[in-house]
């Protein structure tokens, strides 16, 4: 299955697509579009990937969390496209038979995808548009 | 040697490209296609160091030589989540 | 509302509830009727709770990690009665502008939950029936 | 005095009952009920320090003395979650 979808993404389905029936914990990461970035408002976000270099980058990230934590089963979905306030942008499912690995896992895929795969977002609000992060990047 | 160079995101934006197919010389390095960039966009001149580098859909280092056929992309700052 | 319900739990309009257009991040805890504890088959589990006390220690844990993250959301059903393997006893959400706090909030709340509130649980499987924690409190 | 007794998950199971209401001395604390009740039912025997005690829907020391129209409940090893 890809990791990357164009539709609003179904977080109950991902959940029940990993939960087994030895699994006593389900955690649910959510990152959500909000109304402000860095002190500016934002209405809108497109976000775009490099898309076969983004599903690998995120099957890397599942691999390398998966061997930490092997009792814990992984689900992700990005989404891409135009989304707006309040919109699901990805979900994380970490199931297990206990909760401590399951919080560590949904956390170390969360940060790890943040850091490596290649997405990115154009903030559009009142003040105009802005690929997030490209300024700060200019040395 | 035939490299293909793709734009994503900001860098899409700023040369109104999705794709280039260059012609370079043996031995020509990632860093070298992405100061050829700076000298044809002004918008990038202020950006000295290049983003990450991939090469066929892996991170790669600026200094690495490209080869006949590569895919190459520069990844600008990533803000997925 | 009450933090107590006989019915399976809407996690999606818990979280629903909670999120607000300011937040980016979603922390969902479900806990999960599993199919074994400490090395023994479980088909079932009947939660039973002292419910005016529960709501009260629920509400007393809730209010104290709100005060520890003030920018967090939180919401809290756990239900009762005949659940069976798979079934959701516990959501647990918790949203904020950032995912770091929304992650540690959520975590201690239901390890707070699991301390203190007034809730038990006959686990039932092939092997008969047990309330879980009693044998071993004997001194 | 009287206080009304709740009886939760084994100990409902154990002594066939929800509750009761008891008549005691003043005085009385929790602990002097729990061992009321190790005396009345023998699978309690073995249970000599008293589970945490709830008076008035609140956690309570097994030494708080009790008052008329207290409720109380020995709270079991909890299991939420």
């Amino acid at each position: 299955m890809s990791y990357l979808t164009d539709q609003p993404i179904d977080a109950a389905a991902l959940e029940r697509s990993v939960l087994l029936r030895a699994h006593g914990a389900s955690v649910v990461f959510a990152g959500v579009v909000r109304d402000h970035h860095e002190g500016k408002a934002v209405e809108s976000i497109d976000y775009e990937a490099y898309r076969p270099m983004a599903e690998k980058e995120i099957g890397i990230v599942v691999e390398s969390v998966r061997a930490s934590f092997p009792d814990v089963a992984v689900a992700v979905q990005h989404r891409l496209g135009h989304l707006v306030v309040g919109d699901v942008s990805i979900v994380i499912v970490c199931s297990s038979v206990h909760r401590a690995e399951a919080f560590e896992a949904c956390r170390q895929v969360i940060d790890r995808i943040k850091q490596t795969v290649p997405i990115w977002k154009k903030e559009r609000g009142p003040d105009g548009e802005e690929w997030v992060g490209w300024q700060s990047a200019q040395c | 040697m035939k490299v293909r160079l793709l734009f994503f995101a900001v860098l899409r934006d700023l040369t109104g490209k999705a794709e280039a197919l260059l012609d370079l010389p043996e031995g020509t390095r990632a860093v070298d296609v992405w100061n050829q960039l700076r000298g044809e966009y002004q918008s990038l001149a202020g950006y000295r160091h290049p983003p990450l580098a991939a090469v066929n859909e892996q991170y790669a280092l600026p200094e690495q030589r490209l080869h006949d056929g590569d895919d190459l992309a520069f990844i600008p700052p990533v803000a997925g989540g």
